[in-house]
């Protein structure tokens, strides 16, 4: 149980970024509930790739003789990051858009597409 | 934005070069230490960021110019697919550069090493133009954002 | 050679499909030719008659979508209320609807 | 030139890429170029797509590893799993390629005229060939992580093409936003599936996972996270709602593109199930829920499809409702996959008529949502009630509408039925109460498109559409090319399935020969 | 009626989360590690990089990174599209 506590972390994580989707009214609200889910999942990718007691997979100056992390996910995890800033970027652009035609921010008057 | 007071002014102007210098050493030293491209990006961009919030989005035109910016952007990623390209005898992406004995072609000591900057093979040369176009591209982001930022601000005043 | 689709239980050809109304067409085409025409074009015989009453103009004529199956929607107003109603343009239910069908999915192949 | 042809498979990629690249220099130059440009760098993909396809039905499954050694060499290490990543097309994936080339290529010969001279047009092309390149990558790679890179690259483009109108109109953003939020919240649950099959087994690749996956508590986790969100970005019910928003405010010819979009979701999906977990998982749940997603998408589609008012809504939702019959069908060849004696008398049969419906819909599909864009540019509105008497004025519209509909309705003998009948006849044997809800919402379609058609294009000439004249030539031309791909298809459907839709089929239900082609022992 | 059908979904999803979290295998004792252990071992050879994590960012999953810079040269492009034409 204690062993797991950063994926513990990472569930928390991202059952916060749910909630904050399903049940919060503002747009800019929503963007940070995805932000969550985002580096949730991010921990979560990083966590998989921990040794304990190792280094990080770099040979300039490393300690010798201590085994390393894995490195593939870090790689992952650095894709993934700057995913998740286009993603955020783009989303909060369309936000102002939105606020700009409608003059509100309120998922129950940005409405006008329905039926 | 609004400009900001005289001494927010001082310390960006002087904190402004540091921030570049690092970024830079970042970008170049991706294949050696932590760090490579995107983060030295980041960092280099977050000095446009001072820049922007201290002098206000009206006066910094005169640094940042969104134009100029997307004109690195595309150069960036030109050079990086071009770079991916020029493997293509053997297979895309192919690092022909690696071992070769030119430029970035020493071969690394293998084990633990102070590290050697001449070598990589294509690895130094794509972070670089990552690099590029990632504070290009992030300068750009955040230009276009300060200037929706500019009409929202008309509309809550109307 | 006339493009058999095997469909397991039978086959389909569109040739031989097109090849049999062509067909079917001539043949209606010539008995309709044999009728005897006592239809003269220009006369008063290729004008509607409304029982009497004058001919409403075309435009006026025109029948816009909304009243297209009328009767239908009327009928099936109990299934189409609570169907309309559903799609509430509301995003916070898209994110719902996507999360509850995911769980189902996981309480059904979890205990499968 | 032969280099050219070994390479063909990151060709097809990267020459749009690279174009999407310099189209911001070169619109700095001269914008009136740009779309001519786009459109050149799209018939070059086609062309190497089509090499490519004639290359994988003759000579078999092709693998391009990246920068490996040599582009076959799939396991340079000398352990028994690939470390690179690599391109692996199979019959399957060409399928989707072939229908991803030709879509967006019309699409952007259509844009010439349909995209006003702005001076966000630039824009414009860079995103729809990165849009293009998003969904070659999803049908192309063999790489788990790699495949949720170029989701992301697909998601994005879409949502700024979505929203292009954005500055002028509300609602285009609106839409943007929504399926904005939708498809983050299906990619990173993609992302988190993929992360505990790596934990798990410390790979990415789709085929030496297969080789080794053995259906875990987490392995039942992933599949059950993967399987609602890839069908969310298809467009099933219940989660269709971003469907009509997103299709009905794009432009039309990105709104054809859109749908080639889904249906590349739809084909990892197909890949997930069939490739990854094929008999290991438990097909008979997994194929009852697609079955169940297929059917509620057509019956809650087409009902929902009778009461619009806007057009390009209305065919959003028969977009959804078509979408059923490729779940119907596809989902009946995953229920009998594990009984031999039932996947050979008819399993074999609904997966073509599932995986051949693919195809036909994004041909007849585009080409009404091209009509519809068609429309809309010459009477400026979209709204059925304020149409009529269309048919007057354009008369080359009104042939190819007939054509799409007659086809979307299953009509012999047109393509449309081909594919139906494939699907009722093998259903039938399944469950004969699947195969009748697919012949109801066959004429319930029916029933729509006779609506519009009599709303829009009939009745007389109405007064202030008096000006109306015909679109411009390239709106028609790719109009006509979609028209002739239709008739074609409807009078020679036993060449298609023999030749592309067969191999396809085989490609996904045997998972040896997916997972032989890069570990070898085939 | 809806918003506590909602809800109730929302519990179970988290249960399944906590579930699966603490079915995973136990934190920084990774089972199989035979890609990572070939990257650390050859990746210095291979590509004569000292940093393992950028040679498999730019040359093992070099193409990875070609779409990570994609996606961000997209969502930039997108929102100059999006932003075009607004005048301060």
């Amino acid at each position: 149980m204690i062993d797991n506590l950063p994926y513990i972390a990472v569930a928390f994580f991202v059952a916060f970024g749910i909630y904050t989707l399903m049940f919060k009214k503002n747009l800019i609200k929503i963007a940070i509930g995805v932000c969550l889910i985002e580096n949730g999942v991010n921990l979560f990718l990083i966590t998989l790739g921990y040794r304990k007691g190792a280094v990080a997979p770099i040979y300039t100056m490393a300690p010798s003789g201590q085994n390393m992390v894995l490195p593939t996910p870090q790689a992952l995890t650095l894709t993934s990051i700057v995913i998740g800033i286009a993603t955020t970027a783009l989303i909060l652009s369309v936000a102002m858009m939105i606020y700009k035609h409608y003059g509100t921010l309120d998922t129950d008057e940005v409405r006008r597409l329905r039926g | 934005m609004k400009e900001m007071s005289k001494i927010v002014k001082t310390v960006a102007n002087f904190v402004y070069g540091f921030i570049l210098i690092y970024g830079f050493y970042i970008i170049v030293h991706g294949h050696l230490t932590p760090g490579g491209g995107f983060q030295g990006g980041a960092v280099t961009a977050s000095a446009f960021a001072l820049i922007l919030v201290s002098y206000g989005s009206v006066n910094s035109k005169k640094f940042l110019k969104k134009d100029i910016f997307s004109l690195f952007e595309s150069f960036g990623l030109t050079l990086f697919i071009l770079l991916a390209f020029s493997g293509l005898g053997i297979t895309f992406f192919y690092n022909f550069l690696a071992n070769y004995g030119s430029w970035f072609g020493d071969a690394a000591v293998i084990g633990v090493n102070p590290g050697n900057m001449n070598t990589g093979g294509l690895i130094p040369l794509m972070n670089m133009a990552v690099g590029l176009e990632v504070l290009s591209a992030l300068g750009v982001i955040v230009l276009i954002m300060a200037k929706g930022a500019e009409f929202t601000r008309k509309k809550e005043n109307s | 050679m006339f493009g058999l689709l095997e469909t397991g239980s039978g086959s389909w050809s569109a040739i031989i499909w097109v090849i049999t109304v062509l067909v079917i067409g001539v043949l209606v085409i010539y008995v309709r030719n044999k009728g005897e025409d006592s239809y003269k074009k220009n006369t008063e015989q290729d004008k509607p008659f409304i029982s009497g009453n004058p001919e409403a103009s075309k435009e006026s004529s025109h029948l816009s979508a909304s009243h297209i199956y009328w009767g239908f929607t009327e009928a099936l107003k109990g299934y189409y209320k609570p169907l309309v109603e559903m799609h509430t343009g509301s995003i916070n239910d898209y994110s719902c609807w996507i999360i509850t069908v995911t769980v189902i999915v996981l309480i059904v192949i979890g205990v499968s | 030139m032969s280099i050219l042809l070994n390479n063909s498979p990151i060709l097809i990629l990267a020459l749009p890429l690279l174009a999407a690249f310099l189209i911001p220099l070169i619109g700095r130059i001269n914008k009136k170029t740009v779309g001519i440009f786009s459109a050149l760098v799209l018939a070059i993909s086609l062309v190497f797509t089509i090499l490519l396809a004639v290359k994988v039905i003759t000579v078999g499954p092709q693998i391009y590893v990246f920068g490996a050694k040599s582009s076959g060499l799939t396991l340079p290490s000398g352990l028994n799993v690939p470390i690179r990543i690599m391109f692996q097309v199979d019959a399957m994936g060409i399928f989707m390629g072939l229908i991803t080339a030709t879509v967006s290529f019309l699409g952007a010969i259509y844009s010439l005229a349909f995209i006003k001279k702005t001076e966000g047009m630039d824009n414009f092309y860079s995103l729809l060939l990165l849009l293009t390149v998003g969904m070659f990558g999803m049908e192309f790679t063999g790489d788990l992580f790699n495949f949720f890179v170029f989701l992301e690259i697909a998601s994005i483009a879409s949502v700024a093409l979505i929203a292009y109108r954005g500055i002028d109109f509300g609602e285009p953003a609106e839409a943007g936003f929504k399926y904005m939020v939708v498809s983050s919240i299906s990619a990173l649950v993609v992302l988190f599936a993929i992360g505990i099959l790596y934990g798990e087994y410390d790979l990415l690749n789709i085929a030496a996972l297969a080789n080794v996956i053995k259906y875990s508590q987490l392995d039942k986790i992933a599949l059950a996270l993967l399987l609602p969100v890839l069908a969310m970005k298809s467009g099933a019910v219940p989660m269709h709602m971003w469907t009509p928003d997103a299709y009905s405010e794009a432009p039309a010819p990105i709104t054809m593109i859109l749908v080639a979009a889904s249906q590349a979701s739809l084909y990892a999906l197909f890949r997930i199930v069939f490739s990854l977990y094929n008999v290991n998982s438990n097909t008979l749940a997994a194929g009852w829920i697609i079955i169940i997603f297929g059917v509620l998408s057509m019956f809650i589609g087409v009902t929902m499809a009778i009461v619009q008012k806007d057009i390009k809504r209305l065919m959003a939702y028969h977009a959804v409702s078509q979408t059923g019959y490729m779940l119907l069908g596809v989902g009946v060849g995953l229920a009998v996959l594990s009984n031999p004696v039932a996947l050979k008398e008819y399993g074999i049969t609904s997966l073509e008529g599932g995986i051949f419906h693919i195809m036909n819909h994004a041909m007849y599909k585009g080409l009404l949502f091209l009509t519809a864009g068609a429309l809309f540019f010459r009477t400026g509105t979209r709204n059925l009630n304020k149409m009529g008497g269309l048919a007057h004025s354009m008369k080359y519209t009104t042939i190819f509408f007939i054509i799409g509909a007659a086809a979307i309705a299953g009509l012999p003998p047109f393509n449309g039925f081909a594919s139906k009948l494939l699907i009722y006849e093998s259903v039938y044997k399944f469950n004969p109460l699947l195969s009748i809800i697919a012949m109801v919402v066959s004429i319930l379609t029916l029933a729509s498109f006779v609506k519009v058609f009599h709303s829009a294009f009939l009745g007389p000439k109405l007064p202030q559409f008096n000006d109306v004249q015909e679109v411009p030539q390239s709106m028609i031309l790719s109009m006509a090319i979609l028209s002739c791909v239709i008739i074609f298809f409807g009078l020679f459907p036993d060449l298609i399935v023999k030749n592309l839709v067969h191999p396809a089929v085989m490609a996904l239900v045997e998972q040896v020969k997916y997972t032989g082609t890069v570990l070898g022992g085939m | 009626m809806k918003k506590i059908i909602f809800a109730v979904a929302f519990l179970i999803f988290f249960s399944f989360l906590m579930v699966s979290a603490i079915n995973m295998r136990t934190f920084g004792e990774p089972t199989i590690t035979k890609m990572d252990d070939y990257f650390i071992e050859n990746a210095q050879k291979e590509t004569g990089a000292n940093n393992v994590v950028t040679s498999i960012v730019f040359d093992y999953r070099g193409f990875d990174t070609l779409g990570e810079a994609t996606v961000l040269f997209t969502a930039v492009v997108g929102v100059v599209a999006l932003f075009r034409g607004v005048k301060k």
